[in-house]
């Protein structure tokens, strides 16, 4: 694939020191993240970089076949290698074991999930038993001495094969591979719609099963003090404080003495959401051996355990009238949900999904069915976007689609059915209420940074050369920091989506603060100093932002789904302003002001009218702690912990253009331009927000062009290592020019939106309406993801079938 | 089957124990603290454990330990440290060139070699020389930006390398 | 993931290796290790012991000895690729081994490695076998030379056989008339070539007197493709007879032992080795008209 | 993994060639990496006593052998047969302990079925074939099914299809060459012919 030699993007975002930022540009300065230093000089500590006295290292082994009965196992052999501490099965197990699923739906068949596999095997990953050795290489070694015995089942790998008559039953018990059917929207009226449309175009698509590759695989360190009960995990985790929680239940330990920390966590992309039996088998291992046990998985371990997303096979209609206006949308999904559920995987495919179904155009009649299936591959659940990349696609795909049927451009056709900036806020047919946002801007930015009208006669001019060029427009939208607690629980979901955030000011006047988000590479450090530096008027060095730790923080729901921002931020932003409240009667009470007369700037309050009459919040913090003269009614002390639960969620949007060459012959697809035209609201620091939107495109070029879990009709996956599975590399990411419009969101404190997965939903359909536009004069209508060379060259009409 | 082997590393002499199975980068981290590089992939693509053997960029979980003896190794911990950064380092920094910097390491030291090689790369040169770094985070185009720009930066620079030796291999822990 | 246990002995000299492999027929040489060492981290190799010469002097190296460039089998990678002669005497050869994996996997393996081990979507057999090169080779009876087109066997198996140690490649330089080209569809993930095509074309005039032209990622092992070669000998290098040479590329092949994985079907392999032959021979075209 | 194909034998006929490949001893020549190939009791057993009691020595296959020999030592319908298969890739040569159950066997078809397994890996098999009569002699038709477990269909795809269609492919290009032995020298001799015939 080509790259041109073009600078990335028109307008590089520089970065700036802290130090060269005026306080009150602090809030929207690219400011040089604090992170790097320690990251980039080896000085960071990862899971995988923790050494304990004793320490002692852990092996799994897993399953040959992907469906099996477990007739037999012998550990004997294994137990007398060198340097083997201890090995266990299932028989071992004297704690309840099973993970549970954090969302239930009505229709739900929820099913048993062991941690160690008694019976049944259901994917390759299960774990048969696990080695406790003195070194890694031996404990890896008595994996290859355990014994076992196989009766191979049937598998299935498919939705729609699992959910046919003749499939094997993964969950006896249940006598179905069903694990739910949901529906969203109004059935009879977009039928109705669908059949009083001018138009109906139809569209099944596959989005295929991805590996989310956080480069750092998952890993445990445990270690258990048995005087005093207390269990100390540090793992590679976006959520401590969940996995605390659901592990405690898992391995019958006490929350309360248990703690678990994120040490630096390389990358997640919601793979270190969810609860595993892995944290929970490592955990208990430590119980037993008295030792420090540590973990990490290989990566082949990671391809077959770590949750997979997507996995959609989706039957689309949209109706669409012959001067463009859309009537209706049905949609028919068969969702994997891989061999258990994993802890949020029924919302994925749901909530996460069919809601989404609106995309930025006022559609009046949506209906969604979704049908979840087990099947017998890794458990399904969020990877970078979860749901609504899914929902994304299959839209901006039949929008295309529509704009073909009626002989419309592309772009106008998005135009002509957009919401318009008063429609806001805008209730959809599927059960959203959207915050803001202005469509038109950012497609017509994204034209007029593309060249759009200059794009199409090149096109014209090309075709007739012999040569493919092909655009794409992606007009995505996202929502992010779901919320509040009180409707997810209503919808199914088994904990509160709130985040905590503790501001505490120290006696000296610097600020240590704790959020309940945990950050796994996302800048959370920098962003959240600067939200408080913004707030509280300290100096921005002065601030400090602890996170991942079980015991440092009250709570905490941690990051993904792109909450921290909105979600965390806003919690911080609270008690940031619950502390300046207290801090401003302090001050009063000093200044002999009634607090209302109290004016709080820049970290200086001062007594309206009275210049002279001022004091800082350093001195108002310094007073606090000495309580010599305080308000009466006031405890000492300042600091104040917020539990911010969000009204709505926040809904960022955009368009992106990918402009691409095929070559027919060879089915390669070259980029020549890509446009990101993001609005994800207010920016705390435009380089970071310009970071998540490159990586998550990249990770969007990613699984249009190279990506994709494939399994045999075994149930093998066959893509089990990197030699396999096609992580993008450098060259295989075009150049992206990013621009960026605001619109900032009412539903919080700050503004924000979220970013994290914005470029992840966009770019997919970008790059596969480029593709099938390119190949337009060849009849190509549709090209399954990934668009690997072979496809596209069938698509164009090569190859026998 | 155990042997004791010797070699340099970031200017220390070291004397290791390892298997004739021990691959260099767990000798490293496991036998002797060097956990800057770090392990992604085992299948010598990822290259987050991109390390110098005797000058040259070198995937540590590709090789073995015994096969090093004698050599010099360089990781990142000798590369610059948090008040004297390397030019990339600074570099990467500035353009955002990393989010979750497991990856970083081996990027920085690929990228290290790569421009005493190649002082004024293009982008599609420097795209190129990362082709065995993967990164999942930032889509590449901020690490060659910061490539791109620790080249110019280094060409500025007052101290050129003297014999043939480079400001990487000067470093020390 | 971790290698099972082994023996480890470092040879002397390349008859100390030959006797270690000819004692353990369990052992294999370790080269760069960059083929060798995958398999056995991943647990689909376990060899009981390993001979490793990379110490041998003498081994790594390029020396120019007349008309032949002879490089050492521990020659790495990346000495070949940035080595400038090289890319004026023997194209192909320089130019496939700088498309081999990474930098860092260019730094370590090394071309003895890459031929003795004969993968069969690696770069250099088709750059070899187009550039007519002579394999050296000692084995348990002596040392002998191996001419290229003898060579390559089957899928990890050559004419050195289990017990022989490739001590180096003589690669004959190309003549004043003669352009070569290696070209590449790299798989995305391993970049191992999905299709990788080299050719050699000697020229009298616009006329193409000999060409050497062969394909790697298309059979068991590096092959050449006479059907090709005789369509473009006797033409000269323009789009017709590049088309034609194209299309023929995939007649002498037993299309039975066309590689399949699930980055391309037979089909699609043959389709590439169609146009990676284009490309090849258009790329030695504008090469040749420069000269 | 599917694979099929016809193999054409001039100058034989379908009594012949059904003789030849009912020949454990002419089969574990045509394996590739097949150390040694017999009869066994049950679908499980111990290849170690199997090893040690394997012959050093195959005895004669046709045209040597008689034609009684052969149909003395022939597959019979529902026999196990084991296998000790080294299918070596390089510095990969994973042993497989295989076991081969003739689930149908009866003029002009066989059927068979077999599994095995290596450390971390294992296969499952299933093939038959078919003989019929062409103007210049046989064809066999044959078709096989595989499927690879565990760690060599993880990390050893790139090479499964290739190594896969090896072992096929030499099997039946050695079946050829000895059933041209056989035809050759049925034709020079006319003896064997007859013997064969008088089989049926």
């Amino acid at each position: 694939m080509a790259t041109d030699e073009r600078e990335g993007g028109s307008d590089r975002i520089e970065t700036v020191e802290a130090d060269d930022v005026d306080a009150a540009d602090i809030l929207g300065s690219a400011i040089e993240r604090q992170e790097d230093p320690s990251l980039l000089t080896g000085e960071a500590e990862y899971t995988d970089d923790i050494q304990l006295p004793e320490m002692t290292h852990m092996a799994m082994l897993r399953s040959q076949y992907a469906h099996a009965r477990l007739a037999d196992i012998d550990t004997s052999e294994a137990e007398e290698m060198e340097g083997v501490v201890a090995v266990f099965t299932a028989e071992d197990l004297d704690v309840s074991g099973a993970l549970p699923v954090g969302w239930d739906l009505d229709s739900l068949r929820n099913v048993d999930n062991p941690i160690m596999v008694e019976d049944r095997i259901r994917y390759q990953g299960d774990v048969l038993a696990l080695v406790v050795a003195e070194e890694r290489y031996q404990a890896h070694d008595a994996l290859d001495a355990v014994d076992v015995e196989y009766e191979r089942l049937e598998a299935v790998t498919d939705p729609s094969d699992a959910l046919a008559e003749d499939a094997p039953v993964i969950h006896e018990e249940e006598g179905t591979n069903e694990a739910f059917d949901w529906d969203i929207g109004d059935a009879d009226d977009t039928e109705a719609a669908l059949e009083a449309a001018d138009n109906v175009v139809e569209l099944d698509v596959t989005n295929q099963l991805l590996i989310p590759n956080a480069i750092e695989p998952r890993a445990v360190v445990a270690d258990y003090d048995p005087s005093d009960d207390l269990l100390d995990v540090q793992m590679t985790t976006q959520n401590p404080h969940v996995h605390r929680l659901l592990m405690a239940g898992v391995i019958d330990h006490p929350e309360h003495r248990m703690r678990v920390r994120a040490p630096d966590v390389g990358g997640g992309f919601g793979s270190k959401i969810h609860h595993y039996a892995d944290e929970a088998l490592v955990s208990w291992a430590a119980k037993q051996v008295e030792r420090p046990v540590k973990w990490q998985a290989t990566r082949t371990e990671s391809y077959l355990t770590d949750a997979q997303g997507r996995g959609h096979e989706t039957h689309g209609e949209i109706a669409v009238d012959d001067d463009g206006t859309i009537r209706g949308l049905y949609v028919d999904t068969k969702a994997n949900l891989g061999a258990y559920l994993s802890t949020f995987s029924p919302s994925i495919p749901t909530y996460l999904y069919g809601t989404l179904l609106s995309g930025q155009y006022e559609i009046d009649n949506i209906y969604c069915e979704v049908t979840g299936a087990y099947t017998n591959v890794v458990p399904v659940d969020a990877y970078r976007g979860a749901g609504r990349p899914e929902a994304s696609f299959i839209i901006e795909r039949l929008v295309n689609r529509a704009a073909d049927a009626v002989d419309m451009d592309p772009a106008e056709i998005r135009k002509k059915n957009f919401l318009d900036p008063d429609d806001f806020p805008y209730e959809t047919p599927v059960a959203m209420e959207y915050d803001s946002g202005d469509y038109h801007k950012t497609l017509e930015r994204a034209m007029e940074a593309v060249g759009y009208d200059e794009f199409r006669e090149r096109q014209e001019q090309a075709r007739e050369e012999g040569r493919y060029l092909g655009i794409g427009f992606s007009c995505y939208i996202e929502a992010c920091g779901i919320a509040p607690s009180e409707l997810v629980g209503e919808l199914g979901a088994g904990a509160g989506l709130w985040e905590s955030g503790l501001v505490r000011f120290t006696p000296s006047g610097t600020v240590r603060a704790m959020s309940g988000s945990s950050g796994h590479g996302q800048g959370h450090d920098t962003t959240f100093s600067q939200i408080l530096a913004n707030e509280l008027g300290v100096d921005y060095d002065d601030i400090e932002v602890v996170e991942g730790d079980t015991d440092a923080i009250p709570q905490g729901m941690g990051t993904y789904g792109s909450r921290s921002a909105a979600v965390g931020g806003s919690a911080l932003v609270e008690s940031a302003r619950k502390v300046v409240e207290k801090a401003r009667k302090i001050a009063a009470h000093q200044l002999e002001a009634d607090p209302e007369d109290v004016e709080f700037e820049a970290g200086e309050f001062q007594v309206a009218g009275a210049p002279d009459r001022s004091t800082s919040i350093q001195d108002v913090s310094l007073e606090a702690y000495l309580a010599h003269d305080i308000p009466d009614d006031m405890e000492p002390g300042l600091e104040a912990t917020t539990f911010y639960d969000p009204s709505n969620f926040v809904f960022p949007f955009g368009t992106h253009v990918a402009v691409v060459e095929v070559d027919p012959d060879t089915g390669e697809v070259a980029f020549e331009d890509y446009v990101a035209v993001d609005d994800v609201g207010n920016q705390i620091n435009p380089k970071i927000v310009e970071g998540q939107i490159h990586g998550g495109i990249a990770q969007g070029v990613g699984q249009a062009l190279f990506e994709g879990a494939e399994y045999d009709d075994n149930g093998q996956l066959v893509t089990g290592s990197m030699q396999d599975y096609a992580v993008p590399k450098s060259f295989h990411v075009p150049e992206m020019e990013t621009e960026s419009t605001v619109t900032p969101s009412p539903e919080n404190p700050l503004g924000v939106k979220g970013v994290g997965e914005a470029g992840t939903i966009a770019a997919p359909q970008a790059i596969v309406n480029a593709v099938v536009d390119a190949l337009e004069p060849l009849g190509v209508d549709h090209i399954e993801m990934p668009l690997t060379n072979e496809r596209v060259w069938r698509a164009a009409g090569g190859g026998d079938d | 089957m155990e042997r004791t082997i010797e070699l340099t590393v970031n200017g220390t002499d070291h004397q290791v124990t390892v298997e004739p199975r021990t691959l260099l980068i767990h000798a490293l981290r496991d036998e002797m603290g060097y956990t800057g590089p770090n392990v992604g992939c085992e299948s010598s693509v990822c290259g987050a454990c991109t390390v110098h053997v005797d000058g040259e960029a070198v995937k540590a979980c590709t090789e073995l330990a015994v096969r090093a003896e004698g050599s010099e190794v360089t990781t990142i911990e000798a590369l610059g440290d948090e008040d004297d950064m390397h030019p990339l380092q600074e570099s990467f920094q500035e353009e955002h060139g990393l989010q979750c910097g497991y990856c970083t390491p081996g990027m920085v030291m690929t990228a290290a070699v790569f421009l005493e090689e190649e002082p004024d790369p293009d982008r599609a040169e420097i795209r190129e020389a990362l082709e065995g770094n993967l990164c999942r985070c930032t889509g590449y185009q901020n690490i060659v930006n910061a490539v791109e720009s620790a080249a110019a930066e280094m060409a500025g620079a007052v101290e050129p390398a003297t014999d043939g030796g480079t400001a990487v291999e000067e470093g020390g822990d | 993931m971790y290698p099972d246990q082994f023996e480890f002995h470092r040879a002397d000299s390349v008859s100390e290796a030959v006797e270690l492999l000819a004692d353990n027929p369990d052992a294999e040489l370790i080269a760069g290790g960059h083929s060798l060492l995958p398999t056995m981290k991943s647990g689909l190799a376990s060899p009981d012991a390993l001979v490793d010469i990379s110490d041998l002097d003498g081994l790594s190296g390029v020396e120019r000895n007349g008309e032949v460039t002879h490089l050492g089998a521990m020659t790495t990678y990346a000495t070949v690729a940035d080595d400038d002669d090289l890319w004026e005497d023997a194209t192909v050869v320089a130019e496939a081994a700088s498309q081999v994996g990474d930098r860092q996997v260019r730094n370590r393996g090394t071309v003895g490695g890459n031929i003795a081990h004969a993968d069969p979507a690696s770069d250099l057999p088709a750059a070899m076998l187009a550039a007519n090169a002579t394999v050296h080779v000692h084995g348990p009876d002596g040392e002998r030379s191996v001419e290229i087109d003898d060579f390559f066997q089957g899928m990890y198996a050559t004419a050195a056989g289990e017990e022989g140690v490739v001590t180096g490649i003589d690669v004959p330089e190309e003549g004043e008339n003669t352009a070569s080209a290696y070209v590449k569809k790299p798989a995305p993930a391993s970049g191992y070539a999905l299709v990788g095509v080299a050719a050699r074309l000697t020229f009298d005039g616009d006329e193409v007197t000999d060409a050497r032209i062969a394909a790697n990622g298309v059979m068991d092992h590096g092959t050449r493709l006479p059907a090709a070669e005789d369509a473009i000998e006797g033409e000269s290098v323009d789009a017709d007879a590049v088309a034609v040479a194209g299309d023929a590329a995939g007649d002498s092949l037993d299309e039975y032992m066309v590689m399949e994985d699930q980055q391309a079907s037979q089909e699609f392999r043959l389709q590439l080795l169609s146009a990676y032959t284009e490309r090849a021979l258009e790329t030695v075209g504008e090469r040749a008209g420069h000269m | 993994m599917e694979f099929s194909g016809t193999v054409s034998i001039d100058g034989t006929t379908t009594e012949e060639v059904w003789l030849a490949l009912s020949d454990p001893v002419m089969i574990k020549q045509a394996l590739p990496g097949c150390q040694f190939l017999v009869e066994c009791e049950d679908e499980d057993p111990d290849f170690d006593a199997l090893a040690a009691s394997a012959p050093e020595e195959d005895p004669p296959t046709l045209p040597e052998a008689s034609a009684e020999d052969i149909a003395e030592r022939a597959f019979e319908e529902g026999g196990h047969y084991a296998a000790l298969m080294e299918i070596s890739v390089g510095s990969v040569s994973p042993s497989f302990e295989t076991v081969v159950t003739i689930e149908e066997r009866e003029f002009p078809r066989m059927h068979a079925a077999g599994e095995g397994s290596a450390s971390s890996s294992s296969f499952e098999m299933s093939s038959g074939m078919e003989l019929a009569e062409s103007e210049d002699g046989v064809d066999v038709e044959w078709w096989a099914e595989a499927d690879v477990f565990g760690r060599v269909a993880q990390m050893g795809q790139r090479v499964i299809n290739p190594v896969a269609n090896r072992v096929v492919g030499r099997f039946f290009d050695q079946v050829e060459k000895q059933l041209q032995d056989v035809s050759t020298d049925s034709e020079s001799s006319g003896g064997l012919r007859s013997r064969v015939s008088s089989l049926f």
